[in-house]
């Protein structure tokens, strides 16, 4: 960890040390904000008269005597029911991240692997796949779902982000699975291992920080969906981010901002838990000493 | 039981050819051993014998079936790779029980297992390390034991000591040899050492950018190399070899003339081990001016420089001369090796 | 009360979860909803299935047609001769003869204004859009409001509805009468971008971005006095926290604004309703039909929450202040937005041909020749043309 | 790996794609060939809250009959292609023909919505990919580095562009750079011109745009950078180190190789995704400075007549623009592919 | 010019310690051999020296300079790795200019350094192959050949030729000691083979368990070897080792009497070297049954058994006997070497 060769002098340290931080600042400036802004009111978070005031909160003061209000939080998880939606979306994102990681790490795997022609065609097809925009294939599917009496559910929306996601995941794994030696599976095989064993027992452990990497991927897209949650699910399946959308209004309809911002707010605080706890997991690099050469 | 054919064998990437026609049949519990120099395709041949490599052309039989398509699993070898490939994320222990995890053997022998085979290549120290803790030779020895550790039909062994000191390396191999006794199973082991291989061997194939050069027992090798090639490879040091002109039985080349020797006339290479030649005092077929002198610990290595082949020979461990003084060597000419000249085939018996 | 399954797909304002709550009421048998923004998206693929998915869809004159277009929604005469003896007669919507929808609701854009600040300068409202523009001047120069005037002119949905009704002030008509030609390269159709440009003057220099949302929070700020809004967000302009004194006391609302001396209102007249899918059994037609008018009885404008929620098409309503606008532009003669079936692709057209004059990039006849390729392209397509 | 063990691994992930893609990728291609049948209109009297009025509707009758005959549509080949919605074969033609300079063909040109759409999606394409390639390499090298008990957090914050749901986040973004927001004010400082406003010229609404890709896709790149880099062989790097190379040749020539691939596939998906480019646009309410081909089919899909074949149409193109796109990519990739069996 | 001195390094993982108070100079210009078991730390040392792994404890000195936290760039070593460790992406040739590319020299000499530097490792047909594509002693030799292409201060050379064959290795044996003295470079080289050892070294440092236990010419580790485990591990076949009882000058174990040695009475070690005893018809020091016999090729090994130990001689090539046979072995008592029972010290000289 601390040889001669890893220590860095103090000027390249400090470059680094800058660099990190504002490239933090610039990531991090937009949430803080908003997360400071989520306990005013809608006046001051977007702080049209003067931009000062989502620092001092003028208005909430006026309405609410304090500068800060929970009142975005209490409509949201109170008034609302937020906490449907994040338990379906709960449900969906689990599901979304085991399925997609599956089969995704065993077509990932099986084309990183196979040296045959017809790879290198399904990469091209599965990447021609994934340009099609998600929005014409979800109005493609709405007639065929409705016939047959599957839509609405969360396994189909489940199923459907899966499959739409999937040539990023092969894509994604296919590229990790490249870089671990093919030494490895051989020793595998001649111990006695099945292709699969060998990928399961032996190429799987070491892959954990490209398995990991690619379902939070998976994760951050089935949470983030908008285009196929939003058409696929009526409103008791809804997940969080149609149900936000929702809290936003339409043009002749008024919206509840806040409610949105405290809705997103309080959903990050359970990613932060979880990228804190799978963090090891990407850091852990597995290869070394594995093989010469 | 595994009798190994190889029928034809070939492996090109593009136009390179790996090996070539390689055409053999591995006695069940026979030890060979493949000998040849770096790149010949000793690497690949025992691939191919593992299912891990698909045979360009031929086939590959074991007890008679035909096992190209088998997978490797099936094949029921156990191997040792050159580049150890170790499972970094399981340590030490758990990478030997591998195999026998993964093959379903019974869980309750699995520690008595693990165990002997790392004793036997004396890791019992390390067996909580992760490979990335150990140092090469451990990494070589977890290897190794990871091979031994469940009861194959056939071992493969490719370079299987070659990062071993001489100690356990001599201990190591003798184990090696036990075992592949003991178990009966047929070994293919493959070295670039021929001690290993005269003291392992059944028979030895000695192999040349692919193609195989000889066939045979380790004393046929030694004693009749099928070619000046065999003959520069194998014995160490290798066999002098002097290019020279056979006419009426008699050899001559610069500094040099061998006698009584029964081969046609014109050119030959002329080849004897440094063993079976001394130096003595004065009468002796060569005699040249010193080229080196290498102290060996129990003898000293002279050499001498003939037509711009180095010739060399053992003297007793108290010799002393200077560089460039003139040495007298005895050659009997009952153990010189004629080689032809440009097919470097070996002549006469 | 009922015999057969209910499903109800529509948009999700309050006004409809009322009345999607009030459907709910009704036992017997299931009645779900699905109420959504994006009802628009679904309602036609859930229509059309054999059975259909839902059995009711809720709409507004403007999305009727896409419904009608593919023939998914069933004619309710007969059911209205049975069940429909609360509804009033101007709530059914009739077409070519056929009662198709029932209406609950109205709409309609209407001027919104700082009175505080219209005294300040001792104006009136503006009647019309030259008053408008004049008042507007005056509370800039007198540097009260550097841009006084609001508009929802993001160049999306928003920004074609305020052409259509500047168009329809100037006495334009979107079609050459009977056909799906398009008419709006006319003389009314350059008036009407002369105008909006003119008023964009007064704006926020991002007028283009700002859609109603956008329009009100300016409003909210205090940073605007005049604008043209929707009736249905006058009941909660400045309800909402925050809202600064000034602007709460000074909001006040009034009639839509004239244009070009016409007598005919620049804006346009919306309904929401109720249909009842085609692709189901009569009994749950009838179910559906007999949960619908139970959720919009005159029983439900008791509460006061709820008679606030719109400017309700119900017998009985009172309109409430905030729904004053509305009324006053039905009164005063405005026209419905057009319900033709090919009035979508038009507006979509007017939405992405009409930034480009706005900002100044080409001539008023060059963005209406524009939107006239654009929509005579879509309606080729469509099989309008 | 035998072609049957490979059948087994990719069937469950093949099938989902054969199903959720390839299916509906087939009908959308089938659809922008087909057109709806001519409306049958009619002229009848429609009365609502608001009076009656004389109005066209559709025949339904004889519309009926038409789907009956032709269930897929009207056939129209690859006129929808060209009509001016899309490729728009005849104006740009005339176009040509008329323009007296370059300058106006291509100011015709841009007056085309889909050329339009086009000049920004791949001028966003172009600038944003690279930049965030860079900027996501140089975070992940960066935070690479940090001590162990850091990462966690910092990777967290450097993923909140990501994780914040792009429909609030550039909501929330839009305000901040408005001119009398947070952002729009500090610019407006920096910048010491009070008037200005990023959001009323469209060069400045492209930057931005092309700002937030960046700023919202870089944590993409870092995270899958820094996954990589843990993979990197330790004694290559202590190699390279004794050969004498700086840290930045050992970046250069070991980092970087070792993460091609990861480079090449990052590359792929973002060129394909800022092609894509839609929220952004949305969020910043933009379409009066700068259209997308994504874009372009929501709004076809939007409206309130949906135009299927259109959006259809968009749609193929689409996936063809990215094909070409991708082309030099996938040449590489099929080179490296070839070397390698 | 480049001395190094290792003042007292020690290198521990958490309570395993993989080199203990190292304590050495390296001359400038010397050839330094590093010899020992597998996991004994040569590499770990030679790590250090490299700058590639922190002394825990202790100084590295460059021509008097702490180089301790100098980075390994700015430290002018070229190293071949035990692991290779070459640049995947890279081809040989490639790999090769590598370090004379990041160094900044001069491009237009690039290709002719590349080019003598694969000749002599006889690499120039594979220049264009990644090294994926190469067999295990070809990537080897790539290593080397890299290593040698610049011409640094000091060469680090871990086990460089452990996966060559015999003939290869004899001839890039003599070029790496040539090279050395021609560039007269400092060479630190770890290697498990004592031949390597005696004919490269100018010292050899013999290592166990981290410990230095002898540091020396290779006459004086062969000679005099400090301890029995020097003396064991040293030589091949390895020095055979006795445990018995000294009395006046005797010593005496099953089947066994030697005379005439100096040592105190009391328990001893004794060993002698194979080459050193002979097998002879009668009244040899050494009276007993045959345990083995292997067949070398240019002799015959005979092994015996003595208290649990084996004990090996060299007998002529031609010598025949059964096992169980009884053999008669003359150990020269000036030939024998003596050690501390307990502590395995060498006793007197
Ligand atoms: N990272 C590490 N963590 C813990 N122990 C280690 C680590 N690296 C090496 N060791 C241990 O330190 C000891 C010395 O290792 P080193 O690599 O120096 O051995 P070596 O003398 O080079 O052996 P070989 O000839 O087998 O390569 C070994 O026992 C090894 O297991
Ligand atoms: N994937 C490959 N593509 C092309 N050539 C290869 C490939 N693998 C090996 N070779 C070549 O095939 C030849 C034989 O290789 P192989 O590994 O069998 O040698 P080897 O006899 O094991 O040598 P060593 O003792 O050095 O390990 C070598 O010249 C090598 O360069
Ligand atoms: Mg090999
Ligand atoms: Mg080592």
């Amino acid at each position: 960890m601390s040889s001669a060769a890893t220590r860095k002098p103090l000027p390249l340290k400090i470059a680094l040390w800058a660099f990190v931080t504002i490239w933090l600042l610039m990531a991090a400036f937009p949430f803080l904000w908003t997360l400071w802004g989520s306990f005013k009111v809608e006046l001051d978070f977007f702080s049209i008269a003067d931009w000062t005031n989502a620092i001092t909160g003028a208005n909430t003061e006026r309405t609410h005597g304090s500068t800060f209000t929970g009142a975005g939080y209490d409509g949201a998880w109170v008034q609302e029911d937020f906490w449907r939606n994040v338990i379906n979306t709960t449900f969906v994102c689990i599901f979304v991240v085991c399925t997609s990681l599956t089969i995704g790490t065993l077509g990932g795997y099986a084309l990183s692997r196979s040296g045959f022609k017809y790879v290198f065609w399904l990469l091209i097809t599965a990447l021609i796949f994934r340009a099609i925009p998600p929005i014409t294939l979800v109005s493609g599917y709405l007639p065929v779902f409705f016939d047959w009496n599957v839509w609405g559910f969360l396994p189909t929306a489940i199923i459907v982000l899966v499959a739409i996601n999937q040539p990023f995941t092969l894509w994604m794994l296919h590229s990790f699975f490249e870089s671990i030696p093919k030494e490895l599976d051989e020793s595998a095989k001649v111990d006695g291992c099945t292709q699969f064993q060998a990928f399961r027992r032996v190429i799987i452990p070491v892959m954990w920080p490209g398995v990991i990497t690619t379902g939070l991927f998976s994760f951050l897209l089935a949470y983030n969906d908008f285009a196929v949650t939003s058409m696929i699910l009526n409103e008791g399946n809804r997940t969080m981010i149609p149900a936000i959308a929702a809290f936003m209004g339409t043009t002749q309809t008024e919206g509840n901002v806040m409610f949105a911002v405290a809705a997103v707010v309080s959903a990050t605080a359970p990613l932060f838990v979880m990228v804190l706890f799978f963090q090891r997991q990407i850091v852990s690099g597995l290869t070394a000493g594995a093989v010469k050469g | 039981m595994a009798e190994i054919q190889l029928r034809n064998i070939s492996k090109r990437w593009g136009a390179f050819v790996g090996v070539d026609n390689f055409d053999l049949t591995i006695a069940d519990k026979e030890f060979l051993v493949l000998l040849g120099p770096s790149g010949c395709g000793k690497t690949t041949t025992m691939r191919m014998i593992a299912g891990l490599e698909d045979a360009t052309e031929g086939d590959i039989l074991v007890d008679g079936q035909r096992v190209n398509d088998l997978e490797p699993k099936d094949r029921d070898v156990a191997m040792v790779f050159q580049s150890y490939a170790l499972y970094p994320n399981l340590n030490v222990y758990e990478n030997i029980r591998f195999p026998l995890r993964v093959r379903g053997i019974d869980p309750s022998t699995h520690d008595e297992k693990v165990r002997r085979a790392s004793a036997m290549v004396e890791l019992d120290e390390f067996l909580h390390r992760k490979p990335a803790e150990l140092s090469g030779g451990q990494r070589q020895r977890v290897a190794l034991a990871r091979a031994i550790v469940r009861e194959p039909n056939v071992f493969l062994m490719d370079e299987p000591l070659s990062n071993l000191d001489a100690k356990l390396r001599v201990s190591t191999r003798a184990q090696i040899k036990n075992l592949s006794h003991e178990l009966a199973v047929t070994t293919v082991y493959v070295t670039h050492d021929q001690i290993e291989a005269m003291t392992l061997a059944d028979r030895v194939v000695v192999m040349k950018q692919g193609v195989v050069q000889q066939v045979g027992s380790p004393t046929e090798i030694y004693d009749k190399p099928a070619n000046d090639f065999v003959a520069s490879f194998i014995g160490s040091p290798a066999m002098n070899l002097m290019s020279g002109v056979m006419s009426g039985g008699t050899f001559s080349t610069e500094y040099t003339e061998i006698q009584n020797l029964s081969a046609p006339d014109g050119p030959v290479t002329l080849g004897f081990r440094a063993e079976d030649a001394q130096v003595v005092d004065s009468g002796g077929q060569i005699n040249a001016p010193i080229y080196t002198m290498e102290l060996l610990g129990d003898a000293t290595m002279v050499t001498v420089r003939i037509g711009g082949a180095l010739v060399s020979v053992k003297a007793d461990k108290s010799y002393r001369a200077e560089i460039e003084d003139m040495v007298s060597i005895h050659v009997p000419s009952e153990q010189c090796h004629l080689f032809d000249a440009q097919t470097g085939a070996r002549l006469g018996d | 009360e009922i015999s057969a399954r209910v499903n109800i797909v529509g948009n999700e304002f309050p006004a409809i979860q009322t009345v999607g709550a009030g459907a709910q009421e009704c036992s017997g048998a299931e009645v779900s909803t699905n109420l959504t923004a994006d009802h628009q998206k679904i309602n036609l693929p859930g229509m059309q299935g054999d059975p259909a998915e839902y059995t009711s869809a809720i709409i507004a004159n403007s999305s009727i047609v896409a419904l009608m277009n593919e023939d998914v929604i069933r004619p309710l005469d007969d059911l209205v001769a049975k069940h429909g003896q609360g509804l009033k007669k101007n709530q059914l919507i009739t077409i070519n003869g056929k009662v198709m929808a029932v209406a609950f609701m109205a709409n309609a854009q209407h001027l919104v204004y700082r009175k505080d600040i219209l005294d300040q300068i001792g104006v009136e409202p503006p009647k019309t859009y030259e008053d408008m523009l004049a008042a507007a001047k005056m509370i800039r120069d007198q540097g009260i409001l550097p841009n006084p005037v609001g508009g929802a002119y993001a160049a999306n949905w928003n920004i074609a509805q305020e052409f259509n009704n500047m168009f329809i002030g100037y006495g334009g008509e979107h079609f050459k009468a009977g056909t799906a030609q398009p008419n709006v390269n006319s003389e009314a159709g350059v008036k009407a971008l002369e105008m909006m440009k003119a008023l964009s003057e007064y704006m926020n220099p991002d007028y283009l971005t700002h859609d109603s949302n956008a329009t009100n929070a300016e409003f909210r700020a205090g940073n605007v006095a005049l604008m043209n809004m929707w009736g249905s967000r006058a009941a909660t302009l400045v309800t909402v926290d925050g809202v600064p004194q000034e602007v709460v006391d000074g909001f006040a609302i009034a009639g839509p604004m004239t244009v070009g001396g016409g007598s005919v209102p620049a804006t346009t007249l919306w309904w929401d309703g109720w249909t009842v899918a085609k692709n189901i059994s009569d009994e749950e037609a009838e179910a559906t039909f007999v949960a619908m008018t139970h959720a919009i009885r005159p029983a439900i404008l008791e509460s006061d929450e709820i008679a606030t929620q719109a400017v309700w098409l119900i017998d009985g309503y009172e309109p409430t202040p905030a729904a004053e606008g509305v009324f006053a532009a039905a009164q005063a003669g405005s026209v419905p937005y057009p319900m033709l079936p090919y009035m979508g692709l038009m507006h979509t057209a007017l939405s992405n041909e009409l930034a480009d004059f706005m900002q100044g990039k080409e001539s008023a006849e060059q963005a209406l020749k524009d939107v006239e390729a654009a929509y005579t392209a879509a309606a080729k397509e469509k099989g309008f043309l | 790996m035998k072609h049957r063990t490979f059948f087994w691994f990719f069937l469950p992930t093949g099938l989902a794609m054969l199903v959720f893609i390839a299916a509906p990728l087939v009908s959308i291609v089938t659809q922008s060939f087909f057109a709806p049948h001519e409306a049958v209109l009619i002229e009848v009297e429609n009365c609502g809250p608001f009076g009656c009025k004389k109005e066209t509707t559709i025949d339904q009758e004889a519309t009926a009959a038409l789907r009956e005959a032709e269930p897929m549509g009207r056939f129209v080949g690859f006129d929808v292609y060209l009509d001016r919605g899309h490729l728009a074969v005849t104006e740009v033609g005339e176009a040509w023909r008329n323009a007296d300079g370059l300058g106006e063909f291509f100011g015709t040109l841009f007056n085309l919505p889909f050329y339009r759409a086009l000049s920004f999606t791949l001028t966003y394409t172009f600038v944003c990919t690279p930049l965030l390639i860079a900027l996501g390499f140089a975070i992940a090298i960066s935070v690479n580095a940090l001590h162990r008990k850091l990462k966690g957090v910092v990777i967290f914050f450097s993923l909140l562009p990501m994780i914040v749901t792009p429909l609030v986040g550039s909501l929330i973004l839009f305000w901040m750079i408005d001119s009398r927001g947070v952002i729009g004010n500090f610019l407006q400082y920096l910048t010491n011109d009070p008037d200005l406003s990023l959001k009323a010229s469209s060069p400045l609404m492209w930057t931005s745009l092309i700002v937030y890709g960046i700023w919202s896709s870089a944590p993409f790149a870092f995270v899958v950078f820094y996954a990589g880099l843990q993979t990197v062989p330790k004694d290559t790097l202590e190699a390279a180190q004794i050969d004498g190379a700086t840290r930045w040749q050992q970046i250069r020539y070991v980092t970087i190789p070792h993460l091609m691939p990861l480079v090449t596939f990052v590359a792929l998906i973002q060129l394909m995704d800022n092609f894509r480019v839609f929220e952004p646009i949305v969020g910043f309410s933009a379409s009066a400075h700068a259209t997308s081909l994504s874009w372009i089919i929501f709004n076809d899909l939007g409206g309130e007549t949906q135009q299927l074949s259109a959006a259809a149409t968009t749609s193929v193109l689409t996936v063809v623009g990215v094909a070409i796109l991708l082309s030099p990519v996938l040449v590489r990739t099929w080179r490296e592919f070839k070397g390698r069996t």
